[in-house]
Formats: C-alpha cells, sequence, structure tokens
C-alpha cells in the first residue's frame, strides 16, 4: 500500500518534473555560512541576482551555517526534491563527499564552488568552479617576496601569518601555498609563527596585539584574507608601528583596498565573490546543457599591490 | 524488663568549634512511646541524625537489640530497623505515591527494572494500615499536604521496624489526620516497636508518650515518666526555669480602629471576611492549615488580589496591589516560612532587617552605613537579638534571633498593623516566650498586631480578640474574656454553636 | 595553635582565592617570560579585555540577581554593526545614543520576558542570541559594516584614542567598572539586587519590586553591551556580523571565575574584573610562552573548576563534596 | 460522634505496568507533537505557494530523511534529556562528539587497525565510544567529588574538551573514509535510514530506562527532590556518573552515526550542539530544575526543530529569517508553557 502510493507519487513528481525541467532548470545550492563575512554575503545576492537575470533557472537557496551536519541534511533535502543540478560551497572538504556521491548516484550534477572537496571525491563532481586558494598563497609569498626585495631586507626579514578559521579547506591551502612558496622565492625570510585569525578582523588584531609584543621586529604579515590583515594592520597602528611592517592578504576586501590606497596595507590577492557566484552558476548551467566543462574551472585571482590597485574596481563588499 | 530496642551511650559529636552533643544517653524500650524534646539548638535534630546513619558519631555507642551497631548511611540505618520520618517534607512531588514510600528501595526485577506489580501490592497493604484514601498511583505532588505527610508516615511502614523516630510529624495535620496517626502509633506499640516522638507541643506529649526525655545545650538532662510529671517540670528541665503561658489581656486602653476589613473574599481560598483591630490591640487568628488565615494576611500585604471586599486603613480605603502599596500603608508582615519568606539568608542581619526601608536610607545616591548600623543597633538591643556583629550572616543566627531580626525589619518601619504568622513556628521554648512578650509590648506601645497561629495555647496567651477560622470563613470572634478551649476547637472544625447572642 | 593558622591561610584562599590565584599566576609567567609584566604588554592586554570586561560588569549584575545572559555576545554584534552603520547616516554625535537606545530596547525585551513574565532566563537569552543574530543580518544585509571615512572621523577616539597616555578603551573598562561597583556595593538598588538573586519570595516579603529589580539588571547589562559595541566599532570602524559570536560564554566564564554563584546573591564587581584580566593574561601569557591558542582552552578550563572547587570548598568548609 | 468506618481503598493491582501520567502531564507532553502537526500543516501549505520544488513537502521520503537528520541532536539530546531530569546539565556535549569523531576516524589508520581490514570498524566504533564514555565520567566524576555545579563544571570542560580535539591534530580536519562505513551508514532497512535505527533504538532503550528501571526512577527522584533522595539512601553520585558517562557515550554514539557517513571531522564540529540539544529537550517540556521530563516529548522537541530547519528551508527563508524565527519560536514556546501551567488569579504573587 504504501509502496504503491510512493510510487504514484514518485511518478508523478518525476512527470512534473520533467516538463518543468523543458523550460526551467531547478539548481540547488547550500552555502557554507552566509552572514559570517561580506564574500560569502556579497556571494548569495549575486548567485540569486545571476539567477534572477536568467529566466531559464530557478534556484532553491540554502545556507548550512558553518555546521557540516546540516549541510548533509541539506543536500539529502536537495536530492529528495530532485533538483536539476546542486552547487555546494562544503563547510569541510571532506566530510561532504559521501553526500556529494549520493547525489551523483542520483543522477544529479553537483558543483563544487569556491573551496575545493578532497580528491576521493573529485569523481563524483561535474566540476569545481572557484579560486584556486593554493596558488592564492603561493602568489602572496610572491607578493611578500618581491617586497622584501625592493626594500633590500629579504635576507634578514621575519615575519608572522594570520591564518584563516582553523579546519576550513581554504584557509588550510592558503597557508599551505604561501609555506610552500616563500622558501622557494625568499629561502632566507623566517616565518617566525602563525596562529589563526578565524577569518575575524577582531580575533586577528589580538593575535597581532601579541604578535607585537612578543617579537620586537616584525617585518611582514599575511593575512588568510584582507578582513584579518585590517585587522592586523590596526593593531600595529595602535601600537605605532604600522610603517615598518608590510601587509599582504587574499581576497581583497573594501576595507583592504582603502587601506591599500592610503598607502598602510601592501597588497593581497584579488577575488571578487561575483565572479564567483557567477562562475558556479554559469558551470551548473552549461553542465545542464550537457556542454563539455573542465574538471577543476578556475576563475582567475590576480595579484594587486599598491603599484598595480588602479587597474582593479574597489571591491563591493 | 524486657531489653530495649534502642540504646545510645556517650554520644558525642563535635563540628569545628561545637560541641553539638555530649555524652548523650537514652533507651527505647519495646512498645515504648518515648518523647524526645528540648530547645532547638539542643541537639535533638543532630542526635536523630547520629541514629539514622546520616551523621557519625565521635564518641559512645549504639545498641540495637543491645547488639552494638554502627550506621553509616540512612539505608543502613533502616535496614537495621530505624527508621526516621522526617519533620519537613521529604517527598519527590512529581512522582507517585509509591514510588515515595519505597524510595530508595524499589523493588528490582532482573536488569535493574522495577517490579511494579509488587511495588503497587506492598504500598496497598501499607495504605490500607493507614486508613487513607488515595492511590497508589497518585502524583504526589497532586495531594494535599496533610496527605502527603501521611506518606511520609507510610515509609516507615515498608520494613518491620524495630524503632521509627518521629520528628515534628502532627506540624500540618488536622485533628482527624492527628487521630489516624496516633492509631498508627499505637498500632505500632502493639506490635513492640519502640518509637521516639519529637515535638513542641505539650498536649500531644502527655497524650500519647510513656517516657519523656530532655536535651539541653547538647547534654542529657534526664528522662521522666510521663504519668508522673507535669508541663512545668518537663519546660523547667528543658530551659532551665517554668514559662508563663497564661492569659494575657491588654490592661491598657485601646486606641482607634487601626485595620477594618469588610466583606473580603478570594476565590476558594476564602470568603466574606470581616474583622477589625484597633491600636494597641492583639487580634489572634485561630484555625487549621488551610483554613485561609495566611491567605488573609498575603491579600492584606498586597500578594494576592481579592476578588471582593474593602480594607480601611485609619479608617481611608486602602487599595493594596503589591506588598510596596501595603508597606506605604503601614502595613508589616512577619511570613509564617521564615527561611523562605522572610530572609534573605545569604545577607547579613543588618541588610536583612533595613531591606524594606533601604530606599530611605540615603545619603545622596548611596546607602548611609550609619543610617543602617543606627536602626540595626537600636533593634538588636530593644529585641534582645544575639549576634556577635551587624555583619553575621542571618542563615548562621538561631531560629529564634532569625525571628527578631524579621520583626525588627518590621518595626523599624513603625508599622500601623504588623501581621504577625506563626510567630513561634520551629522556635525553641525559650526563645518562644521572649517573643510572646515582645508581641505584648509591641501592643502596649499602641501598635495594632494580628497574631496568625496554630497553636491554641499561643493564641490564648497574647491575644486580646480571637478570630476563628473555618474552611476560609471567619466562624466567630471571641473577647479573651469569653472564650474557652472548647468553643474555640468546635469554631475552628466547623461546628456551630447555638448562639444565643 | 597550628589549627588556627591553618583555617587561617584557608579563610585567607577562601575569600580572596582567585586574587591570590591571579598573583601566583603572574609571578610564574613574569619568571616565564619577563616580556609578559612589560608596562606595554600589560596595558595591551588590558586594553584588549576591555571589551570583554564591560560587558562581563553587565553579566554580574545579571547573574547576581540570579539569571543568565548568553545573549550578550549577539548582542554586542548587533550594537556594533548598528552604530557603524548609523555612523554613516545619522553621523557619529546622533548614532552613539541612537544605538544605545536599539540595544537598550533589546535588552528591555529581555528584561521584560525574564523580569516580569518569569520565564527561564537561560532559554529566553539562548532564544534571544539566535534571534538577535537574525536581527543584525537584517540590518547589515550580511555585510561587513564599515565606516566610509575611516580618517575624517572622531568615531576612533573610544577604540583607539588615549588621555595622558592611557589608552580610551582602559579609562572607559576602569570607569564603568568604578560606577557599577558603586551601584551594587552602595546603593538601594544594588542591595536590592542581591536580595533578589539571594531570595526572590523573600525580596517580595520584603517589598522590593522584584520583577523591575531584574528588569533592571538586562538593562544595565544590555548598557554595558552597546558600550562594549561602542569601543568594539570604534577599535576597528569596521566589522563583520559575528564580531560577538562566542562571547558570551567567554563573559560568562569570567564572571564565573570571579566567583559569583550562578544561583545569584553573590559577587561583586572587583572580582569580576579580576576573572576579566586572568582570561585576558592567560590568553596573552600561552601566547607569548609560544603554546597554541587552543592550549588556553585547557588552561582555562582547569582554572575554572580549580577556582569555584576552592571557591565551594571554602563554603562548607571540607575538601571533598558531601554527595554520597 | 459519627465515627467514619476506615476504608482501605486499594488500587486494583493491574498488570505490571509503570505508573501512569496525570492529566495534565498528558497535555502538556501531547504539546510538542501538536506542534509538529502544525509545523508540518503550515509548511505544506505555504511550500505550495513558495517553494520551487515540485515534491511535496509531507512527501513519504522526505519525512524519513526528516527522522534521519534529527539523528545527530536527537541521540544527544535524549542523552540530555536524562541529565536535566536528574537535576544537572552538560554544556561539553558538543565537544565530547567532536573527540569521540576523532578517536572513530583517527583510530582506523592505526597501522594494527589498518591491517584489519573492515573488522577495524566495529573496534574503533568501541574506541569512540570508550572516548565519550570517559569524557562524560571525567564530568561525571567532578560534579560528584567537588561538588560544583554541573553547568560551571561542563562549560569548564566545554573548553577544555574543545582544546584537547584541537591538540590532538592541530587545526587540521581529521578524515577517513571508508566506504563499506558509509555504504553501511546510507543503507536503509525496512525504509528507514541506519541514523534513524539508531534514533529509534536509542529512544526506546532509554524511554524503557526512565520509565522501567530502578535507575530511571531514582533519577527523577534526584532532580525532583535531591535532599529525599539522600534520606532515602539513593546515593546520588553514582546516579550522577552513570548519567554522565551515559551522555558521552551517547553523543559518541551521535558522532559514531554521522561521522560514520561523513569520515571527516573539522576541530570545530559539534559547537553550539549542546544548544541545540537543550533547546529541544526544553521544547519537550522537561523542566530545567529536574525532576520532570519525558524520552519521547524530547523526540518531539528535536523533530520540531529539525522539521522548522527544514520548512523554512523549504520555503526559501533566508539565514536571517530563520535566526530569528528559531530564536522567538524558542521563547514562544517557553511562554506558552507558562501561561497553561498557571494556577490563574488565587496564584501568589512573588
Amino acid at each position: 500500500m504504501t509502496r504503491t502510493l510512493t510510487a504514484a507519487l514518485a511518478a508523478t513528481t518525476m512527470l512534473t518534473g520533467a516538463a518543468m525541467a523543458q523550460d526551467t532548470m531547478i539548481i540547488g545550492i547550500t552555502q557554507n555560512n552566509v552572514g559570517v563575512d561580506s564574500y560569502q554575503t556579497t556571494y548569495e545576492q549575486a548567485f540569486i541576482a545571476a539567477a534572477e537575470a536568467n529566466d531559464a533557472v530557478e534556484t532553491v537557496v540554502l545556507d548550512a551555517g558553518g555546521d557540516v551536519a546540516r549541510q548533509i541534511a541539506q543536500m539529502e533535502d536537495l536530492i529528495q526534491q530532485q533538483v536539476d543540478a546542486i552547487i555546494i560551497w562544503p563547510t569541510n572538504g571532506e566530510a561532504v563527499i559521501p553526500a556529494v556521491r549520493k547525489a551523483s548516484q542520483a543522477d544529479i550534477p553537483v558543483i563544487v564552488t569556491n573551496s575545493n572537496i578532497a580528491e576521493q571525491g573529485q569523481d563524483f563532481i561535474a566540476s569545481f568552479s572557484g579560486p584556486d586558494n593554493i596558488t592564492q598563497g603561493q602568489r602572496a609569498a610572491e607578493i611578500m617576496c618581491d617586497k622584501f626585495k625592493a626594500d633590500g631586507i629579504e635576507t634578514e626579514a621575519k615575519i608572522v601569518q594570520i591564518s584563516g578559521q582553523p579546519g576550513y579547506t581554504t584557509a588550510i591551502e592558503r597557508a599551505q601555498g604561501f609555506e610552500e612558496r616563500l622558501p622557494e622565492v625568499c629561502p632566507d625570510v623566517e616565518l617566525m609563527e602563525t596562529q589563526p585569525g578565524d577569518w575575524n578582523r577582531e580575533k586577528s588584531q589580538q593575535v597581532m596585539e601579541a604578535f607585537l609584543t612578543k617579537y620586537d621586529d616584525i617585518d611582514g604579515v599575511y593575512a588568510g584574507d584582507d578582513n584579518m590583515g585590517v585587522g592586523a594592520l590596526n593593531a600595529a597602528k595602535a601600537a605605532g608601528r604600522a610603517g615598518d611592517i608590510t601587509f599582504v592578504g587574499a581576497t581583497n576586501f573594501a576595507v583592504g583596498y582603502d587601506a591599500m590606497a592610503a598607502g598602510e596595507y601592501w597588497g593581497s590577492i584579488y577575488q571578487s565573490p561575483v565572479d564567483d557566484a557567477e562562475a558556479a552558476l554559469q558551470t551548473a548551467i552549461d553542465v545542464l546543457n550537457g556542454e563539455d566543462v573542465p574538471k577543476l574551472n578556475y576563475f582567475d585571482t590576480p595579484k594587486i599591490t599598491q603599484d598595480n590597485m588602479q587597474e582593479f574596481d574597489k571591491p563591493v563588499f | 524488663m524486657t531489653q530495649p530496642v534502642l540504646r545510645l551511650e556517650g554520644i558525642v559529636k563535635t563540628f569545628p568549634g561545637v560541641r553539638a552533643l555530649d555524652g548523650v544517653d537514652l533507651e527505647v524500650r519495646p512498645g515504648e512511646v518515648h518523647a524526645l524534646m528540648g530547645e532547638n539548638g539542643a541537639g535533638k535534630s543532630t542526635l536523630m541524625k547520629v541514629l539514622g546513619g546520616i551523621l557519625q558519631p565521635n564518641e559512645g555507642r549504639i545498641y540495637i537489640a543491645e547488639q552494638p551497631t554502627v550506621m553509616t548511611s540512612p539505608i543502613e540505618a533502616k535496614g537495621k530497623g530505624v527508621v526516621f520520618i522526617h519533620q519537613e517534607l521529604s517527598l519527590a512531588d512529581e512522582l507517585t505515591v509509591a514510588e515515595n514510600i519505597f524510595l530508595g528501595e524499589l523493588p528490582r526485577k532482573s536488569f535493574g527494572r522495577v517490579d511494579w506489580a509488587r511495588l503497587y501490592a506492598e504500598t496497598d497493604a501499607i495504605l490500607s494500615q493507614l486508613r487513607v484514601r488515595f492511590d497508589a498511583r497518585t502524583r504526589v505532588g497532586d495531594l494535599s499536604i496533610a496527605n502527603q505527610q501521611m506518606v511520609e508516615i507510610a515509609r516507615a511502614l515498608t520494613v518491620d521496624p524495630r524503632a521509627v523516630i518521629f520528628d515534628e510529624p502532627t506540624a500540618s495535620l488536622t485533628d482527624a489526620e492527628k487521630s489516624v496517626l496516633f492509631d498508627v502509633i499505637a498500632d505500632l506499640q502493639k506490635k513492640g516497636v519502640g518509637i521516639i516522638y519529637i515535638s513542641h507541643r505539650m498536649e500531644e506529649i502527655f497524650r500519647i508518650t510513656d517516657r519523656i526525655s530532655v536535651l539541653r545545650d547538647g547534654s542529657y538532662r534526664g528522662t521522666l515518666v510521663t504519668k508522673d510529671t507535669s508541663e512545668d517540670e518537663v519546660t523547667q528541665l528543658m530551659i532551665g526555669r517554668s514559662l508563663d503561658l497564661s492569659r494575657n489581656a491588654s490592661h491598657h486602653e485601646l486606641g482607634e480602629v487601626a485595620l477594618e476589613v469588610r466583606g473580603l473574599s478570594c476565590g476558594h481560598l476564602y470568603r466574606d471576611v470581616s474583622f477589625n483591630v484597633r491600636k494597641g490591640e492583639v487580634l489572634g487568628f485561630y484555625g487549621l492549615v488551610g483554613a485561609g488565615r495566611t491567605e488573609i494576611a498575603e491579600t492584606l500585604f498586597g500578594l494576592r488580589t481579592p476578588d471582593a471586599g474593602t480594607i480601611r486603613i485609619d479608617g481611608k480605603e486602602a487599595r493594596i496591589t503589591s506588598p510596596i502599596d501595603a508597606i506605604r500603608q503601614g502595613i508589616g508582615l512577619v511570613p509564617e516560612d521564615r527561611k523562605g519568606q522572610g530572609l534573605v539568608l545569604g545577607m547579613n542581619c543588618r541588610d536583612n532587617m533595613t531591606l524594606p526601608q533601604v530606599d530611605g536610607l540615603t545619603s545622596g545616591p548611596f546607602v548611609s552605613d550609619g543610617a543602617e548600623i543606627e536602626i540595626f543597633d537600636r533593634y538588636k538591643d530593644k529585641l534582645d537579638i544575639r549576634t556577635p556583629s551587624w555583619r553575621q550572616t542571618v542563615g548562621n543566627l538561631s531560629g529564634g534571633n532569625q525571628q527578631k531580626i524579621v520583626i525588627g525589619k518590621w518595626l523599624s518601619m513603625r508599622p500601623e498593623v504588623l501581621i504577625v504568622d506563626e510567630p513561634t513556628r520551629g522556635i525553641d521554648v525559650g526563645s518562644k516566650s521572649e517573643i510572646h512578650n515582645l508581641i505584648r509590648d509591641l501592643a502596649a506601645q499602641g501598635y495594632a498586631v494580628i497574631v496568625i497561629s496554630s497553636e491554641m495555647p499561643e493564641v490564648l496567651h497574647v491575644s486580646d480578640r480571637i478570630v476563628a477560622m473555618y474552611s476560609g470563613k471567619v466562624m466567630r470572634e471571641f473577647t479573651s474574656e469569653e472564650v474557652t478551649e472548647d468553643s474555640l476547637i468546635q469554631a475552628i472544625s466547623g461546628i456551630v454553636p447555638d448562639r444565643a447572642a | 595553635m597550628t589549627a588556627l593558622t591553618k583555617a587561617g591561610i584557608g579563610g585567607l584562599l577562601a575569600r580572596q582565592g582567585i586574587l591570590v590565584a591571579f598573583v601566583v599566576f603572574m609571578i610564574v609567567f613574569a619568571i616565564a617570560n619577563p616580556r609578559f609584566i612589560d608596562i606595554d604588554n600589560v596595558s595591551g592586554v588590558i586594553r584588549s579585555s576591555a571589551i570583554l570586561g564591560v560587558m562581563a560588569l553587565g553579566v554580574t549584575f545579571v547573574v547576581i540577581g540570579g539569571n543568565l545572559d548568553l545573549s550578550v555576545g549577539s548582542m554586542m554584534s548587533f550594537s556594533t554593526i548598528v552604530v557603524l552603520d548609523l555612523h554613516d547616516t545619522l553621523g557619529p554625535t546622533l548614532a552613539i545614543p541612537a544605538m544605545f537606545a536599539l540595544t537598550l530596547c533589546l535588552g528591555a525585551f529581555i528584561g521584560f520576558l525574564v523580569g516580569y513574565l518569569r520565564l527561564n532566563s537561560l532559554i529566553v537569552t539562548l532564544g534571544m542570541l539566535s534571534a538577535i543574530h537574525g536581527l543584525t543580518l537584517m540590518w547589515s544585509g550580511g555585510q561587513n559594516m564599515d565606516i566610509a571615512d575611516k580618517w575624517g572621523t572622531w568615531f576612533g577616539f573610544f577604540g583607539r584614542g588615549s588621555i595622558a597616555g592611557v589608552p580610551v578603551p582602559i579609562l572607559m573598562f576602569a570607569l564603568a567598572a568604578v560606577v557599577l561597583s558603586l551601584v551594587l556595593s552602595k546603593t538601594p538598588f544594588g542591595r536590592k539586587v542581591y536580595a533578589v538573586g539571594g531570595n526572590g519570595t523573600a525580596a517580595t516579603f520584603s517589598g522590593v519590586p522584584r520583577a523591575r529589580v531584574v528588569f533592571m539588571t538586562y538593562i544595565i547589562s544590555a548598557a554595558c553591551v552597546a558600550t562594549a559595541g561602542l569601543m568594539q566599532a570604534s577599535r576597528s570602524l569596521g566589522s563583520q556580523n559575528t564580531v560577538g559570536q562566542g562571547m558570551e560564554l567567554e563573559v560568562l566564564a569570567a564572571v564565573i571565575l570571579g566567583g559569583a554563584s550562578l544561583l545569584g546573591g553573590s559577587g561583586t564587581i572587583f572580582k569580576t574584573v579580576i576573572g576579566v584580566l586572568i582570561l585576558g593574561f592567560i590568553q596573552n601569557g600561552l601566547l607569548l610562552i609560544g603554546l597554541e591558542f587552543y592550549v588556553q582552552y585547557v588552561v582555562t578550563w582547569v582554572i575554572i573548576i580549580l577556582a569555584v572547587w576552592l571557591d565551594v570548598a571554602a563554603k562548607r568548609s571540607r575538601l571533598w563534596s558531601p554527595i554520597a | 460522634m459519627s465515627q467514619s468506618t476506615p476504608q482501605p481503598i486499594a488500587s486494583p493491582v493491574e498488570a505490571d505496568t509503570p505508573p501512569r501520567k496525570s492529566r495534565s502531564a498528558l497535555f502538556v507532553q501531547g504539546a510538542i507533537w501538536g506542534f509538529v502537526v502544525l509545523e508540518l500543516i503550515f509548511f505544506s501549505v505555504a511550500g505550495r505557494f513558495l517553494s520551487v520544488s515540485d515534491t511535496a513537502f509531507l512527501d513519504l521520503d522526505n519525512m524519513l530523511l526528516l527522522l534521519k537528520q534529527s539523528a545527530p541532536i536527537g541521540i544527544i539530546a535524549l542523552g540530555m534529556t536524562i541529565i536535566m531530569i536528574n537535576g544537572n546539565i552538560d554544556l561539553s556535549v558538543g565537544a565530547t562528539f567532536a573527540l569521540s569523531a576523532i578517536v572513530l576516524l583517527d583510530s582506523m589508520t592505526w597501522p594494527f587497525m589498518a591491517a584489519m581490514g573492515d573488522w577495524a570498524i566495529p573496534l574503533a566504533w568501541l574506541f569512540a565510544l570508550g572516548t565519550g564514555v570517559v569524557l562524560g565520567a571525567i564530568n561525571g566524576l567532578i560534579v560528584w567529588k567537588t561538588g560544583v555545579d554541573a553547568f560551571i563544571v561542563t562549560l569548564g570542560s566545554m573548553l577544555g574538551y574543545r582544546g584537547l580535539v584541537f591538540m590532538y591534530n592541530g587545526e587540521q580536519p581529521t578524515s577517513h573514509l571508508n566506504w563499506t562505513l558509509v555504504d553501511f551508514a546510507e543503507a536503509q532497512f525496512l525504509g528507514l535510514h541506519t541514523a534513524t535505527w539508531f534514533l529509534l533504538g536509542t529512544v526506546l532503550v532509554l524511554w524503557l530506562v526512565m520509565t522501567r528501571t530502578v535507575h530511571g526512577r531514582n533519577a527523577y527522584a534526584i532532580g525532583n527532590n535531591r535532599e529525599a533522595a539522600v534520606n532515602a539512601g539513593i546515593r546520588v553520585g553514582p546516579h550522577f556518573l552513570i548519567n554522565f558517562m551515559l551522555i558521552g557515550f551517547l553523543a559518541a554514539l551521535s558522532a559514531v552515526v554521522f561521522y560514520s557517513e561523513s569520515g571527516s571531522v573539522n576541530p570545530n564540529d559539534g559547537m553550539l550542539y549542546e544548544l541545540w540539544a537543550i533547546t529541544a529537550v526544553v521544547l519537550g517540556g522537561t523542566k530545567l530544575s529536574g525532576g520532570y521530563g519525558s524520552i519521547i516529548s524530547t523526540l518531539g522537541g528535536v523533530i520540531a526543530i529539525q522539521l522548522l530547519r527544514k520548512g523554512l528551508g523549504y520555503i526559501g527563508a533566508d539565514t536571517e529569517t530563520v535566526n530569528l524565527v528559531i530564536g522567538l519560536i524558542l521563547i514562544a514556546v517557553l511562554f506558552l508553557d507558562r501561561q497553561l501551567n498557571r494556577k490563574g488569579s488565587e496564584e501568589l504573587k512573588i
């Protein structure tokens, strides 16, 4: 009895689903943690705007609030609602793999956005769309090193790192890229210590205050994003030591851009959440249209420093 | 002569700085009801805790059926046949009657499961022995206070006890319930159980006990045979002097009517209550627990909203919707539950006493230390409050001194009407008479005082007039000249006398 | 005689245990790294503890009044975001009172629910933790809030300025501590807070307006949160929506470390300040000797348990609990 | 004097049944299920207009998913019910959850375990559950032996255990994806997911424990009136210890169920779970002061919260609305509960 009912339900939903699929495609997205910072919020707004601009697309927009269990539940919900494609911004690059596999078993293509999932899950996704965070870390190391060379202190400089929220793929990859690349380009620069700033400006400011007390000589700070970089800058300014320190961040925020314009902040990586969101949506649409999509669909995130910042618009977030 | 069921020999118990029990002896024979008396702080409860296995004595021996015994927990004591019935209800009110009666010893089946069938069967057997009319599966919270007390008593019967200790068991029982209790005690006596009966109520002591042992200041003062002694003798042994409990009507002139209540009603708590009290007069309210006396006091103090009726203070109609209103209009209330309602136990003596008027004791925005200490010192002397300093935490004082702090709190406000609810509940005999005298003095100074009490001697002793209540209604009002114990008992039992008035 | 001395030491530990622990702790860390007691470092720690500290002062009132406030972190985010946003629309002179008014409204709402409706404070403030976060996101649209013209405003004074060489946040923390300490220990209202927390029923029976007192403790807490939000906003001139997230538990930890009983009726502002400083110096000290940040969690755990244990042990004058 | 003849009222001893509920308790405990039904109706109707999805909210598969998704918080909340009935609280469950998960996943990579193949799985489960029990026991012992309030003890260990989580593997996630384990965790038996079976199994066992066993009834008695329990000779300490071990075990069980499927744990995982668990328990009507509450109603509370999240997502509510609504509903339920339990105008105004 129950079985026939479910079967009947399934049949009708499949019928309507098929009928709908001809004119609109339904794309579900489960994001990491909207509202935690401007990047994620702007991403969501850009995503919704892009979807509204496209008549062929309808979206189900969900937010996992940073909780991996909630994200897996949302994946299951999207599968159950039989959306045509799922975009996921993973809270944890490995924990979501089984849920991604489940979607792929249900023949729903999965597009990972912003921060990739681990190697084992690559078979189950249609594509990854987002920045290359390891490259970003590497580029930040290059920016830092170039600046030290220009200042002529590349043989003696001492730096500290303020990393993102512990455990998040983006934070891990950026730190990894930075720590791998730095000795290659500037072997004599010493990375004295790394502490997490949790993507949080205030936390980062506190960490920097402690660094300033602990180390008399700090020549550079690498922060996992500009939000934290500006926090560190604030701490250094309060201690009157901002002038001696080269600040390099990532994900250029408006505050970072302003600080750069003021000559207080050296450089960052230009990464637009609007590009990020639009690229993810476009990738999903391409996949649904049966186009050939590369597995790793990076959008470019160039270096931005005081020297070339006039080439970039001020970020909107 | 049969051997005693229970014998204590030279029990000593010390706490840091205090010798709470100093070589106490006690002997309970089978089938005997043995009263244990003494002022609060005399060591009764410490002794009972030692006997109940809650405390371990430093010296001395306990013999059960002449076998030396060590008891390290209440459950062990119960296992050895010594059962303790607590004064303060210690029931889990979310659990059923049966679960409470067998608390701590629920019958078990395999895998730690409760054997419900056995539990209910045994509970029913005990309840029928007690002749009570509630079901074993009733939630205890749904029972009346008196029935809860019966549950407490039923606990003693889950084992075949050798000795049962009753600590103030009648505090909240009606006369009918009391007589059931006394029947139960008589049944136990017949079975050869030894009973220790702790109470401050002389009438009960003389009604049911065989012998009376007295403690004072932690030491044993002797044992009297009940039928050969008198209240006076017992009292003297307890406090070292005799106690005056004579009638005590005012000899001074009464003043104006300070408070007049007309047709006051509140739900089913009380209906159509009218009375007045004059300046310089003590008005007694006598009745059983639940007769509505306390509820009237709470209404006058703004803690309950009446459905109907008027309250006049000094001839002017008063609207009282909160204690703040009441205080402003000159009413003070010494509540019945001293620790729960009267005092903030963790605060010091001075702060407790000045709490209602602290707003007025300021210099600038701050509380004036000097003004507060002055008030405290004044009432400390006036009421003879024994405390080393105003800094002393109230929780560390004896019951009598705590009560004086509460009384001082209201006296210092100079109220028009002072309501004192159960002024001497849980207070030892010595402090009791002090407080009685205090109440008389207040009247003599021109205060209007209302005393609510469940103890007839107390009401008779302090009141100029007595209002008798039964089940939410005023049955009758007596002057101190016309009142007799019989008529008072009849009135509070709902028996309407043939009044030829 | 020796017993007496022992009791004396025990008594001192009991009364001032947390202060003794604080001193010992400072000495140990100072030996491990002399920079720890460097004036710059000390002033730095106090400055960064100031925001947490001001919030803890308010929560001390709530806790002494016998309640909890888990919404302060979320509320602090709200104040920060609101004042930053209004700074650019209304200007700083109007933004600050407007933000205070809005934050006090939230405090009044909680105070009404807990004080007048007598709802359980743990659950009410837990609900408000979530609800206020929602409000904050609605206000900001989820965006970071930054002051447009960071160099043309005097608004940074509360977080970055200094008077006679002393940073303003430290001065504000000290001023708030002194004022609130006087309010709590010297005024009739303070007395009533202790009475309501110690025994609410007895307080009512003494004519203390219990509901109003509880209500006021939440108003004070909200005012402290607003002050903290002002300092936070002024310090960074820009903020994320989650700036105060998780601070409610740190604040509570500081208050508990200071020895306020969660049952209400005990605690002082001075002890709370010590609790705040201990937390701040633990964090700083561990960073200075090169331990990872998470070691501080474990250390805080141990210190909280030991501090409270010592406190209750002294009150019952035996080390181990009498629980059978 | 009319002497009423004593009439012993023997209640008919029925079969071996636990105490029945009084009517008011049934009403209050039923309220949460009424709320669940209300949510179902609301989201079904609102979903017609607001959802872009074509599948109905009340679809059977969706309801089965609901149960499965309720499991992680649900299993913890069930344990929290017992802790709260017992008169305590446990704020450290989120951290216990994370640490157990780390042990579960990391232990499978230990050389001797790796050598065992899939036989390592049950052993890894055992290690994880053992971790939970030990962490719970630490809390329980501290509460028992020091007499410090459970709120403070577990507030401390919430920090401390989280510190241990970080110390185990730095800030890196701990991962071990074992497809056998994932397949088991994703399996459906008789239509129900593995996690659902664990959830319902836990409900059944704990319900039996709390209503039928001496330990359960004593836990109620202790929470209801601790002094009475002590005087009746119930040893309070061991009951505390057992219940803290039980909630530690359940936090670990929740981790086992969840991470068997997801295979990777971030050091921040499980944060705020304690607050959600407490919320579910309170929604289910358990008293914060102890002594009163029911396992079944907590299940209702858990489902109500999960339904709310799921439904708000289904009708397309955004993050801020979800936060606002969940917070206000919690307060509203508390308010309603109080109104329902009022004694009316005769209440003392204190």
